[in-house]
Protein backbone atom coordinates (compact mmCIF):
# COMPACT_ATOMS: atom_id res chain seq x y z
CA UNK A 1 0.00 0.00 0.00
CA UNK A 2 1.38 3.53 -1.03
CA UNK A 3 -0.10 7.05 0.19
CA UNK A 4 0.07 9.93 -2.11
CA UNK A 5 -0.73 12.75 0.09
CA UNK A 6 -1.16 16.53 -1.49
CA UNK A 7 -2.17 19.90 0.03
CA UNK A 8 -4.59 22.25 -1.98
CA UNK A 9 -5.26 25.28 0.13
CA UNK A 10 -7.52 23.66 3.36
CA UNK A 11 -7.92 20.43 1.79
CA UNK A 12 -5.60 17.43 2.46
CA UNK A 13 -6.19 15.08 -0.38
CA UNK A 14 -4.85 11.32 0.20
CA UNK A 15 -4.76 8.87 -2.84
CA UNK A 16 -4.41 5.15 -1.59
CA UNK A 17 -2.53 2.35 -4.12
CA UNK A 18 -2.88 -1.03 -3.21
CA UNK A 19 -4.42 -2.78 -0.80
CA UNK A 20 -5.74 -2.04 3.36
CA UNK A 21 -5.45 -4.71 5.16
CA UNK A 22 -4.69 -5.61 8.73
CA UNK A 23 -0.76 -5.91 7.41
CA UNK A 24 -0.77 -2.25 5.81
CA UNK A 25 -3.44 -0.10 8.14
CA UNK A 26 -0.39 0.16 10.53
CA UNK A 27 1.87 2.41 8.44
CA UNK A 28 -1.80 3.61 6.66
CA UNK A 29 -2.58 4.83 10.29
CA UNK A 30 0.89 6.48 10.89
CA UNK A 31 1.33 7.86 8.17
CA UNK A 32 -2.20 9.76 8.46
CA UNK A 33 -1.97 10.66 11.78
CA UNK A 34 1.80 12.36 10.45
CA UNK A 35 0.08 14.37 7.95
CA UNK A 36 -2.77 15.97 10.06
CA UNK A 37 -0.95 16.09 13.25
CA UNK A 38 -0.91 19.79 14.10
CA UNK A 39 -2.30 21.56 10.82
CA UNK A 40 -6.34 23.32 10.61
CA UNK A 41 -7.25 21.66 7.76
CA UNK A 42 -10.99 22.00 6.65
CA UNK A 43 -11.15 19.04 4.79
CA UNK A 44 -9.34 15.67 4.15
CA UNK A 45 -10.51 13.46 0.82
CA UNK A 46 -9.33 10.14 0.39
CA UNK A 47 -8.80 9.08 -3.37
CA UNK A 48 -9.72 5.35 -2.98
CA UNK A 49 -9.51 5.47 -7.17
CA UNK A 50 -6.44 2.62 -7.04
CA UNK A 51 -7.05 1.13 -3.45
CA UNK A 52 -7.90 -2.50 -5.25
CA UNK A 53 -9.05 -4.56 -1.67
CA UNK A 54 -9.66 -3.47 1.34
CA UNK A 55 -11.36 -5.57 4.42
CA UNK A 56 -12.27 -5.10 8.15
CA UNK A 57 -8.96 -3.38 9.04
CA UNK A 58 -9.98 -1.27 6.66
CA UNK A 59 -12.89 -0.17 8.59
CA UNK A 60 -11.52 0.23 12.06
CA UNK A 61 -8.54 2.01 11.18
CA UNK A 62 -10.80 4.52 8.62
CA UNK A 63 -13.46 4.78 12.19
CA UNK A 64 -10.08 5.55 13.70
CA UNK A 65 -8.92 8.54 11.66
CA UNK A 66 -12.54 9.97 11.50
CA UNK A 67 -12.85 10.16 15.80
CA UNK A 68 -9.52 11.72 15.18
CA UNK A 69 -10.52 14.57 12.60
CA UNK A 70 -13.83 14.87 13.88
CA UNK A 71 -11.97 15.94 17.39
CA UNK A 72 -10.32 18.29 15.47
CA UNK A 73 -13.00 19.66 13.15
CA UNK A 74 -12.11 18.44 10.36
CA UNK A 75 -14.67 16.87 7.70
CA UNK A 76 -13.83 13.55 6.21
CA UNK A 77 -14.92 12.19 2.56
CA UNK A 78 -13.98 9.65 -0.01
CA UNK A 79 -14.34 9.94 -3.75
CA UNK A 80 -13.51 6.97 -6.45
CA UNK A 81 -14.88 4.05 -4.19
CA UNK A 82 -14.76 0.72 -6.48
CA UNK A 83 -17.09 -1.94 -6.40
CA UNK A 84 -15.24 -4.38 -3.66
CA UNK A 85 -14.68 -1.49 -1.39
CA UNK A 86 -18.25 -0.14 -1.51
CA UNK A 87 -19.32 -3.40 -0.47
CA UNK A 88 -17.49 -3.14 2.91
CA UNK A 89 -18.42 0.67 3.15
CA UNK A 90 -22.28 -0.58 2.80
CA UNK A 91 -22.18 -3.64 5.08
CA UNK A 92 -20.83 -1.41 8.05
CA UNK A 93 -22.11 1.48 7.70
CA UNK A 94 -18.87 3.86 6.85
CA UNK A 95 -20.71 5.96 4.45
CA UNK A 96 -23.10 7.03 7.89
CA UNK A 97 -19.52 8.84 9.29
CA UNK A 98 -17.36 9.13 5.87
CA UNK A 99 -19.41 11.64 3.02
CA UNK A 100 -19.06 10.10 -0.53
CA UNK A 101 -18.57 12.43 -2.62
CA UNK A 102 -18.68 10.21 -5.80
CA UNK A 103 -16.09 10.35 -8.45
CA UNK A 104 -13.52 12.66 -8.52
CA UNK A 105 -12.08 12.59 -12.27
CA UNK A 106 -8.47 14.44 -12.03
CA UNK A 107 -7.35 12.79 -9.36
CA UNK B 1 -20.53 -35.02 -3.04
CA UNK B 2 -17.43 -35.58 -4.90
CA UNK B 3 -14.55 -33.69 -4.54
CA UNK B 4 -13.14 -32.24 -8.09
CA UNK B 5 -10.46 -30.26 -6.63
CA UNK B 6 -8.69 -30.38 -3.18
CA UNK B 7 -5.42 -27.94 -1.48
CA UNK B 8 -4.30 -27.79 1.91
CA UNK B 9 -1.70 -25.11 3.10
CA UNK B 10 0.28 -24.12 6.18
CA UNK B 11 1.71 -20.89 6.88
CA UNK B 12 3.32 -18.67 9.27
CA UNK B 13 1.34 -16.15 11.75
CA UNK B 14 2.89 -13.20 10.14
CA UNK B 15 0.39 -10.44 8.39
CA UNK B 16 2.45 -10.39 5.37
CA UNK B 17 0.82 -13.78 4.49
CA UNK B 18 -2.66 -11.98 4.58
CA UNK B 19 -2.00 -11.08 1.02
CA UNK B 20 -0.23 -14.41 0.53
CA UNK B 21 -3.60 -16.22 1.42
CA UNK B 22 -5.62 -14.19 -0.39
CA UNK B 23 -3.36 -15.12 -3.87
CA UNK B 24 -3.66 -18.61 -2.93
CA UNK B 25 -7.20 -18.92 -1.93
CA UNK B 26 -8.34 -16.44 -5.62
CA UNK B 27 -5.58 -18.92 -7.81
CA UNK B 28 -7.49 -21.80 -6.51
CA UNK B 29 -11.14 -20.58 -6.62
CA UNK B 30 -10.74 -19.10 -10.47
CA UNK B 31 -10.58 -23.02 -11.97
CA UNK B 32 -14.51 -22.58 -11.29
CA UNK B 33 -14.50 -19.30 -13.38
CA UNK B 34 -16.33 -17.09 -11.06
CA UNK B 35 -17.33 -13.30 -11.36
CA UNK B 36 -14.95 -10.96 -10.20
CA UNK B 37 -17.30 -10.17 -7.63
CA UNK B 38 -17.49 -13.57 -6.15
CA UNK B 39 -13.84 -13.62 -6.42
CA UNK B 40 -13.37 -10.63 -4.24
CA UNK B 41 -16.31 -12.32 -1.60
CA UNK B 42 -13.72 -15.03 -1.28
CA UNK B 43 -10.45 -13.34 -0.74
CA UNK B 44 -12.56 -10.63 1.88
CA UNK B 45 -13.97 -13.42 3.39
CA UNK B 46 -10.27 -15.48 3.97
CA UNK B 47 -8.81 -12.26 4.42
CA UNK B 48 -11.13 -11.77 7.85
CA UNK B 49 -10.27 -15.47 8.68
CA UNK B 50 -6.56 -15.15 8.52
CA UNK B 51 -6.60 -11.65 10.15
CA UNK B 52 -8.30 -12.97 13.16
CA UNK B 53 -5.95 -16.42 13.71
CA UNK B 54 -2.64 -13.83 13.58
CA UNK B 55 -4.34 -11.31 15.62
CA UNK B 56 -6.81 -12.83 18.08
CA UNK B 57 -5.54 -16.70 17.91
CA UNK B 58 -2.08 -16.23 18.01
CA UNK B 59 -1.82 -12.71 19.82
CA UNK B 60 0.76 -11.56 16.85
CA UNK B 61 3.27 -14.19 18.60
CA UNK B 62 4.47 -17.29 16.28
CA UNK B 63 2.35 -20.14 15.21
CA UNK B 64 0.64 -21.78 11.62
CA UNK B 65 -2.25 -21.28 10.31
CA UNK B 66 -4.08 -24.10 7.91
CA UNK B 67 -6.31 -23.44 5.09
CA UNK B 68 -7.95 -25.63 3.16
CA UNK B 69 -9.89 -25.43 -0.05
CA UNK B 70 -12.25 -28.10 -1.73
CA UNK B 71 -14.05 -27.42 -4.96
CA UNK B 72 -16.92 -30.12 -4.79
CA UNK B 73 -19.03 -30.78 -7.50
CA UNK B 74 -21.77 -28.44 -7.74
CA UNK B 75 -19.31 -25.88 -7.86
CA UNK B 76 -19.24 -24.76 -4.71
CA UNK B 77 -15.80 -23.85 -3.12
CA UNK B 78 -15.47 -24.88 0.64
CA UNK B 79 -12.56 -23.05 3.01
CA UNK B 80 -11.27 -24.05 6.63
CA UNK B 81 -9.13 -21.78 8.25
CA UNK B 82 -7.83 -23.57 10.95
CA UNK B 83 -5.01 -22.44 14.06
CA UNK B 84 -3.89 -23.76 17.29
CA UNK B 85 -4.19 -20.70 18.93
CA UNK B 86 -5.53 -19.39 22.08
CA UNK B 87 -9.82 -20.17 20.95
CA UNK B 88 -12.60 -18.07 21.22
CA UNK B 89 -15.04 -18.37 24.71
CA UNK B 90 -18.40 -17.49 23.49
CA UNK B 91 -18.49 -17.65 19.63
CA UNK B 92 -22.05 -16.30 19.47
CA UNK B 93 -21.12 -13.19 20.92
CA UNK B 94 -17.72 -12.94 18.71
CA UNK B 95 -19.93 -13.63 15.88
CA UNK B 96 -22.82 -10.51 16.91
CA UNK B 97 -21.63 -7.18 14.46
CA UNK B 98 -19.15 -4.94 15.80
CA UNK B 99 -18.50 -7.43 19.04
CA UNK B 100 -14.40 -7.12 19.29
CA UNK B 101 -12.19 -7.60 22.17
CA UNK B 102 -9.49 -5.57 20.78
CA UNK B 103 -10.95 -2.04 20.37
CA UNK B 104 -7.62 -0.99 20.97
CA UNK B 105 -6.29 -2.35 18.27
CA UNK B 106 -8.85 -0.47 16.06
CA UNK B 107 -10.52 -3.90 15.24
CA UNK B 108 -13.95 -2.77 14.14
CA UNK B 109 -15.68 -6.27 15.34
CA UNK B 110 -17.24 -6.60 11.73
CA UNK B 111 -14.57 -9.90 10.39
CA UNK B 112 -17.70 -12.80 11.16
CA UNK B 113 -20.00 -10.54 9.96
CA UNK B 114 -18.53 -9.73 6.37
CA UNK B 115 -17.47 -13.55 6.52
CA UNK B 116 -21.18 -14.46 7.07
CA UNK B 117 -22.43 -12.15 4.89
CA UNK B 118 -20.11 -12.43 1.78
CA UNK B 119 -20.16 -16.55 1.89
CA UNK B 120 -23.23 -18.82 1.51
CA UNK B 121 -22.23 -20.48 4.88
CA UNK B 122 -20.52 -20.11 8.12
CA UNK B 123 -19.40 -22.49 10.45
CA UNK B 124 -17.42 -21.56 13.79
CA UNK B 125 -15.66 -24.31 16.07
CA UNK B 126 -13.35 -23.00 18.77
CA UNK B 127 -12.01 -24.95 22.25
CA UNK B 128 -10.31 -22.45 24.76
CA UNK B 129 -6.54 -22.83 24.49
CA UNK B 130 -7.09 -25.45 21.95
CA UNK B 131 -7.68 -22.97 18.49
CA UNK B 132 -10.19 -21.99 16.32
CA UNK B 133 -11.73 -23.73 13.08
CA UNK B 134 -13.67 -21.55 10.73
CA UNK B 135 -15.99 -23.32 7.78
CA UNK B 136 -16.94 -21.28 5.04
CA UNK B 137 -18.86 -22.22 1.60
CA UNK B 138 -19.43 -20.20 -1.37
CA UNK B 139 -21.75 -21.63 -4.48
CA UNK B 140 -20.08 -20.21 -7.61
CA UNK B 141 -23.00 -19.21 -10.02
CA UNK B 142 -20.94 -19.53 -13.58
CA UNK B 143 -21.50 -16.67 -15.31
CA UNK C 1 19.82 -20.25 9.03
CA UNK C 2 16.58 -18.94 10.40
CA UNK C 3 13.45 -18.68 8.46
CA UNK C 4 11.61 -15.89 7.82
CA UNK C 5 8.57 -17.56 6.25
CA UNK C 6 7.53 -20.59 5.88
CA UNK C 7 4.58 -22.24 3.84
CA UNK C 8 3.59 -25.91 2.72
CA UNK C 9 0.88 -26.82 0.80
CA UNK C 10 -0.67 -30.06 -0.01
CA UNK C 11 -2.76 -30.50 -3.58
CA UNK C 12 -4.44 -33.10 -5.80
CA UNK C 13 -2.04 -34.72 -8.95
CA UNK C 14 -4.01 -32.34 -11.53
CA UNK C 15 -2.62 -31.27 -14.58
CA UNK C 16 -4.56 -27.57 -13.55
CA UNK C 17 -2.62 -27.03 -10.62
CA UNK C 18 0.54 -27.12 -12.34
CA UNK C 19 -0.69 -22.98 -12.95
CA UNK C 20 -1.71 -23.03 -9.68
CA UNK C 21 1.11 -23.81 -8.12
CA UNK C 22 3.14 -21.76 -9.93
CA UNK C 23 0.97 -18.97 -8.87
CA UNK C 24 1.54 -19.92 -5.41
CA UNK C 25 5.38 -20.26 -5.31
CA UNK C 26 5.08 -16.47 -7.25
CA UNK C 27 3.23 -14.94 -4.26
CA UNK C 28 5.35 -16.28 -1.36
CA UNK C 29 8.99 -15.79 -3.62
CA UNK C 30 7.33 -12.45 -4.07
CA UNK C 31 8.15 -10.93 -0.46
CA UNK C 32 11.81 -10.82 -1.32
CA UNK C 33 11.53 -8.91 -4.05
CA UNK C 34 13.03 -10.74 -6.96
CA UNK C 35 13.54 -9.54 -10.51
CA UNK C 36 10.86 -10.60 -12.71
CA UNK C 37 13.68 -12.99 -14.33
CA UNK C 38 14.28 -14.43 -11.08
CA UNK C 39 10.73 -14.78 -10.35
CA UNK C 40 10.29 -16.49 -13.74
CA UNK C 41 13.53 -18.93 -12.89
CA UNK C 42 11.82 -20.25 -9.84
CA UNK C 43 8.36 -20.45 -11.20
CA UNK C 44 9.75 -23.00 -14.58
CA UNK C 45 11.54 -24.89 -11.68
CA UNK C 46 8.29 -25.51 -9.79
CA UNK C 47 6.24 -26.61 -12.86
CA UNK C 48 9.27 -28.85 -13.66
CA UNK C 49 8.84 -30.39 -10.41
CA UNK C 50 5.54 -30.56 -10.29
CA UNK C 51 4.82 -31.83 -13.65
CA UNK C 52 7.02 -34.71 -13.08
CA UNK C 53 5.34 -35.74 -9.57
CA UNK C 54 2.16 -35.43 -12.12
CA UNK C 55 3.44 -37.54 -15.36
CA UNK C 56 6.33 -39.86 -13.39
CA UNK C 57 5.49 -39.78 -10.50
CA UNK C 58 2.03 -40.73 -10.02
CA UNK C 59 1.51 -41.26 -13.85
CA UNK C 60 -1.80 -39.50 -14.56
CA UNK C 61 -3.51 -41.42 -10.87
CA UNK C 62 -4.59 -39.49 -8.40
CA UNK C 63 -2.26 -39.03 -5.52
CA UNK C 64 -1.42 -35.67 -3.40
CA UNK C 65 1.50 -33.29 -4.07
CA UNK C 66 3.35 -31.83 -1.37
CA UNK C 67 5.35 -28.34 -1.49
CA UNK C 68 7.31 -26.50 1.19
CA UNK C 69 9.05 -23.12 0.90
CA UNK C 70 11.23 -21.43 3.02
CA UNK C 71 12.46 -17.93 2.88
CA UNK C 72 16.26 -17.61 4.58
CA UNK C 73 17.79 -15.16 6.63
CA UNK C 74 20.62 -14.86 3.71
CA UNK C 75 17.37 -13.79 1.20
CA UNK C 76 17.40 -17.42 -0.15
CA UNK C 77 14.61 -19.16 -1.05
CA UNK C 78 14.55 -23.20 -0.63
CA UNK C 79 11.90 -25.81 -2.47
CA UNK C 80 11.20 -28.82 -1.96
CA UNK C 81 8.56 -30.88 -4.02
CA UNK C 82 7.20 -33.77 -2.86
CA UNK C 83 5.28 -37.03 -4.24
CA UNK C 84 4.29 -40.73 -2.91
CA UNK C 85 4.35 -42.11 -6.45
CA UNK C 86 6.53 -44.68 -7.93
CA UNK C 87 10.14 -43.12 -7.57
CA UNK C 88 13.10 -42.98 -9.57
CA UNK C 89 15.13 -46.27 -10.61
CA UNK C 90 18.73 -44.10 -11.48
CA UNK C 91 18.39 -40.61 -9.98
CA UNK C 92 21.84 -40.15 -12.05
CA UNK C 93 20.60 -41.31 -15.60
CA UNK C 94 17.31 -39.42 -14.74
CA UNK C 95 19.12 -35.97 -14.45
CA UNK C 96 20.90 -36.29 -17.28
CA UNK C 97 20.03 -33.79 -20.51
CA UNK C 98 17.45 -35.25 -22.92
CA UNK C 99 16.61 -38.69 -20.20
CA UNK C 100 13.08 -39.80 -20.19
CA UNK C 101 11.17 -42.59 -19.54
CA UNK C 102 8.29 -41.64 -21.33
CA UNK C 103 8.99 -40.50 -24.92
CA UNK C 104 5.71 -41.41 -26.20
CA UNK C 105 4.10 -38.24 -24.29
CA UNK C 106 6.60 -36.43 -26.21
CA UNK C 107 8.52 -35.43 -23.18
CA UNK C 108 11.43 -33.73 -23.52
CA UNK C 109 13.78 -34.95 -20.91
CA UNK C 110 14.68 -32.12 -20.29
CA UNK C 111 13.11 -31.40 -17.29
CA UNK C 112 15.83 -31.72 -14.53
CA UNK C 113 18.31 -29.87 -16.78
CA UNK C 114 15.78 -26.60 -16.15
CA UNK C 115 15.51 -27.08 -12.73
CA UNK C 116 19.33 -27.19 -12.26
CA UNK C 117 20.13 -24.94 -14.52
CA UNK C 118 16.99 -22.05 -12.96
CA UNK C 119 18.18 -22.77 -9.46
CA UNK C 120 21.42 -21.95 -7.12
CA UNK C 121 20.90 -26.01 -6.25
CA UNK C 122 19.43 -28.91 -6.88
CA UNK C 123 19.32 -32.42 -4.92
CA UNK C 124 16.55 -35.31 -5.95
CA UNK C 125 16.03 -37.88 -3.31
CA UNK C 126 14.15 -40.71 -4.68
CA UNK C 127 13.20 -44.59 -3.38
CA UNK C 128 11.10 -47.28 -5.82
CA UNK C 129 8.13 -47.46 -4.82
CA UNK C 130 7.99 -44.71 -2.05
CA UNK C 131 8.48 -41.56 -3.86
CA UNK C 132 10.65 -38.89 -4.95
CA UNK C 133 11.84 -35.48 -3.13
CA UNK C 134 13.25 -32.48 -5.24
CA UNK C 135 14.95 -30.11 -3.29
CA UNK C 136 16.12 -26.66 -4.99
CA UNK C 137 17.74 -23.27 -3.92
CA UNK C 138 17.70 -19.83 -5.26
CA UNK C 139 19.33 -17.29 -3.60
CA UNK C 140 17.66 -13.86 -4.38
CA UNK C 141 20.26 -10.71 -5.42
CA UNK C 142 17.90 -8.03 -4.45
CA UNK C 143 17.39 -5.51 -7.22
CA UNK D 1 -4.19 -21.22 -23.53
CA UNK D 2 -5.43 -19.90 -26.80
CA UNK D 3 -4.65 -20.21 -30.40
CA UNK D 4 -5.46 -18.05 -32.97
CA UNK D 5 -4.98 -19.32 -36.58
CA UNK D 6 -5.07 -17.30 -39.77
CA UNK D 7 -3.55 -18.41 -43.16
CA UNK D 8 -1.69 -15.74 -45.69
CA UNK D 9 -0.92 -17.93 -49.03
CA UNK D 10 0.58 -20.61 -48.49
CA UNK D 11 1.61 -19.55 -44.67
CA UNK D 12 0.22 -20.44 -41.99
CA UNK D 13 0.49 -18.08 -38.94
CA UNK D 14 -0.32 -19.73 -35.41
CA UNK D 15 -0.45 -16.61 -32.25
CA UNK D 16 -0.11 -18.28 -29.08
CA UNK D 17 -1.58 -16.63 -25.99
CA UNK D 18 -1.02 -17.77 -21.92
CA UNK D 19 0.82 -20.55 -20.88
CA UNK D 20 2.19 -23.51 -22.71
CA UNK D 21 2.76 -26.49 -20.16
CA UNK D 22 1.66 -30.21 -18.99
CA UNK D 23 -2.01 -29.44 -18.93
CA UNK D 24 -2.07 -26.69 -22.12
CA UNK D 25 0.38 -29.05 -24.32
CA UNK D 26 -2.41 -31.13 -25.30
CA UNK D 27 -4.82 -28.79 -26.76
CA UNK D 28 -1.82 -27.15 -28.52
CA UNK D 29 -0.86 -30.45 -29.95
CA UNK D 30 -4.42 -31.25 -31.02
CA UNK D 31 -5.12 -27.45 -32.49
CA UNK D 32 -1.81 -27.35 -34.59
CA UNK D 33 -2.37 -31.23 -35.75
CA UNK D 34 -5.62 -30.36 -37.41
CA UNK D 35 -4.88 -27.48 -38.66
CA UNK D 36 -1.89 -28.46 -40.94
CA UNK D 37 -3.62 -32.51 -41.77
CA UNK D 38 -4.04 -32.71 -45.62
CA UNK D 39 -2.68 -29.27 -46.19
CA UNK D 40 0.19 -28.23 -48.05
CA UNK D 41 1.49 -24.77 -46.99
CA UNK D 42 5.12 -24.13 -47.38
CA UNK D 43 5.56 -22.37 -43.99
CA UNK D 44 4.27 -22.63 -40.67
CA UNK D 45 5.11 -19.21 -38.12
CA UNK D 46 4.50 -19.59 -34.53
CA UNK D 47 3.72 -15.85 -33.26
CA UNK D 48 4.86 -16.26 -29.33
CA UNK D 49 4.29 -12.36 -28.39
CA UNK D 50 1.31 -13.33 -25.66
CA UNK D 51 3.04 -16.50 -24.70
CA UNK D 52 3.95 -15.51 -20.96
CA UNK D 53 5.03 -18.88 -19.81
CA UNK D 54 6.49 -22.09 -21.27
CA UNK D 55 8.58 -25.10 -19.58
CA UNK D 56 10.01 -28.59 -21.08
CA UNK D 57 6.66 -29.76 -21.85
CA UNK D 58 6.34 -27.17 -24.27
CA UNK D 59 10.17 -28.16 -25.65
CA UNK D 60 8.63 -31.61 -25.96
CA UNK D 61 5.55 -30.68 -27.89
CA UNK D 62 7.33 -28.07 -30.25
CA UNK D 63 9.98 -30.85 -31.23
CA UNK D 64 7.00 -33.02 -32.29
CA UNK D 65 5.43 -30.39 -34.36
CA UNK D 66 8.74 -29.75 -35.64
CA UNK D 67 9.25 -33.58 -36.84
CA UNK D 68 5.72 -33.77 -38.40
CA UNK D 69 5.89 -30.92 -40.74
CA UNK D 70 9.64 -31.57 -41.67
CA UNK D 71 7.91 -34.99 -42.74
CA UNK D 72 5.80 -32.98 -44.86
CA UNK D 73 8.12 -30.62 -46.14
CA UNK D 74 6.74 -27.77 -44.21
CA UNK D 75 9.42 -25.32 -42.54
CA UNK D 76 8.26 -23.93 -38.87
CA UNK D 77 9.69 -20.67 -37.76
CA UNK D 78 8.97 -18.61 -34.81
CA UNK D 79 8.75 -14.93 -34.42
CA UNK D 80 8.86 -12.34 -31.18
CA UNK D 81 9.91 -14.70 -28.51
CA UNK D 82 10.06 -13.34 -25.01
CA UNK D 83 12.76 -13.42 -22.50
CA UNK D 84 11.99 -15.95 -20.57
CA UNK D 85 10.17 -18.49 -23.63
CA UNK D 86 13.71 -17.47 -25.21
CA UNK D 87 15.57 -19.03 -21.79
CA UNK D 88 13.90 -22.19 -22.46
CA UNK D 89 14.87 -22.05 -26.35
CA UNK D 90 18.18 -21.44 -25.38
CA UNK D 91 18.63 -24.35 -22.81
CA UNK D 92 17.27 -26.60 -24.89
CA UNK D 93 18.54 -25.99 -28.38
CA UNK D 94 15.34 -25.39 -29.91
CA UNK D 95 16.48 -22.56 -32.34
CA UNK D 96 18.36 -25.24 -33.40
CA UNK D 97 15.42 -26.80 -35.57
CA UNK D 98 12.96 -24.16 -35.46
CA UNK D 99 14.19 -20.44 -36.97
CA UNK D 100 13.93 -17.69 -34.93
CA UNK D 101 12.76 -15.10 -37.64
CA UNK D 102 13.00 -11.77 -34.43
CA UNK D 103 10.31 -9.42 -34.83
CA UNK D 104 7.34 -9.33 -36.21
CA UNK D 105 5.83 -6.04 -35.38
CA UNK D 106 2.44 -6.17 -37.31
CA UNK D 107 0.72 -9.67 -35.95
N1 LIG E 1 -9.16 -17.18 15.37
C1 LIG E 1 -9.58 -16.59 16.52
N2 LIG E 1 -9.01 -16.92 17.71
C2 LIG E 1 -9.43 -16.34 18.86
N3 LIG E 1 -10.41 -15.41 18.93
C3 LIG E 1 -11.02 -15.05 17.78
C4 LIG E 1 -10.65 -15.61 16.53
N4 LIG E 1 -11.43 -15.06 15.57
C5 LIG E 1 -12.25 -14.21 16.19
N5 LIG E 1 -12.02 -14.19 17.54
C6 LIG E 1 -12.76 -13.39 18.55
O1 LIG E 1 -13.98 -12.94 17.97
C7 LIG E 1 -14.07 -11.51 18.03
C8 LIG E 1 -14.82 -10.98 16.83
O2 LIG E 1 -14.10 -11.24 15.62
P1 LIG E 1 -14.37 -10.35 14.32
O3 LIG E 1 -15.84 -10.31 14.07
O4 LIG E 1 -13.52 -10.86 13.24
O5 LIG E 1 -13.92 -8.87 14.75
P2 LIG E 1 -12.49 -8.23 15.05
O6 LIG E 1 -11.41 -9.05 14.41
O7 LIG E 1 -12.56 -6.89 14.45
O8 LIG E 1 -12.34 -8.20 16.56
C9 LIG E 1 -12.62 -11.05 18.13
O9 LIG E 1 -12.51 -9.76 18.71
C10 LIG E 1 -12.00 -12.15 18.98
O10 LIG E 1 -12.26 -11.95 20.34
N1 LIG F 1 8.68 -37.32 -9.53
C1 LIG F 1 9.13 -38.34 -10.30
N2 LIG F 1 8.72 -39.61 -10.09
C2 LIG F 1 9.17 -40.63 -10.86
N3 LIG F 1 10.05 -40.47 -11.87
C3 LIG F 1 10.50 -39.24 -12.14
C4 LIG F 1 10.07 -38.11 -11.39
N4 LIG F 1 10.70 -37.01 -11.88
C5 LIG F 1 11.48 -37.44 -12.88
N5 LIG F 1 11.37 -38.77 -13.06
C6 LIG F 1 12.10 -39.59 -14.05
O1 LIG F 1 13.19 -38.82 -14.52
C7 LIG F 1 13.12 -38.71 -15.95
C8 LIG F 1 13.70 -37.39 -16.40
O2 LIG F 1 12.91 -36.31 -15.92
P1 LIG F 1 12.95 -34.89 -16.65
O3 LIG F 1 14.37 -34.47 -16.79
O4 LIG F 1 12.06 -33.96 -15.92
O5 LIG F 1 12.39 -35.18 -18.11
P2 LIG F 1 10.91 -35.56 -18.64
O6 LIG F 1 9.88 -35.15 -17.64
O7 LIG F 1 10.79 -34.80 -19.91
O8 LIG F 1 10.92 -37.05 -18.86
C9 LIG F 1 11.66 -38.90 -16.28
O9 LIG F 1 11.47 -39.34 -17.60
C10 LIG F 1 11.25 -39.95 -15.25
O10 LIG F 1 11.63 -41.25 -15.65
Amino acid sequence: MLLNINEYDSTLLISIEGELDHHTSEIFREQIDESIRGKNYDKVILNMKKLNFMDSSGIGVLIGRYKILKSMGIDLAVVNVNPQVRKIFDISGLFKIIRDEGELKWV
Amino acid sequence: MGIKNEMKIEFMSKSQNEAFARIVIAAFVSQLDPTIEELADIKTAVSEAVTNSIIHGYEGKNGYIKMIARLLDDDTVEIEVIDEGKGIEDVAQARKPLFTTKPELERSGMGFTIMETFMDSLDVYSELGKGTKVVMTKRIRRS
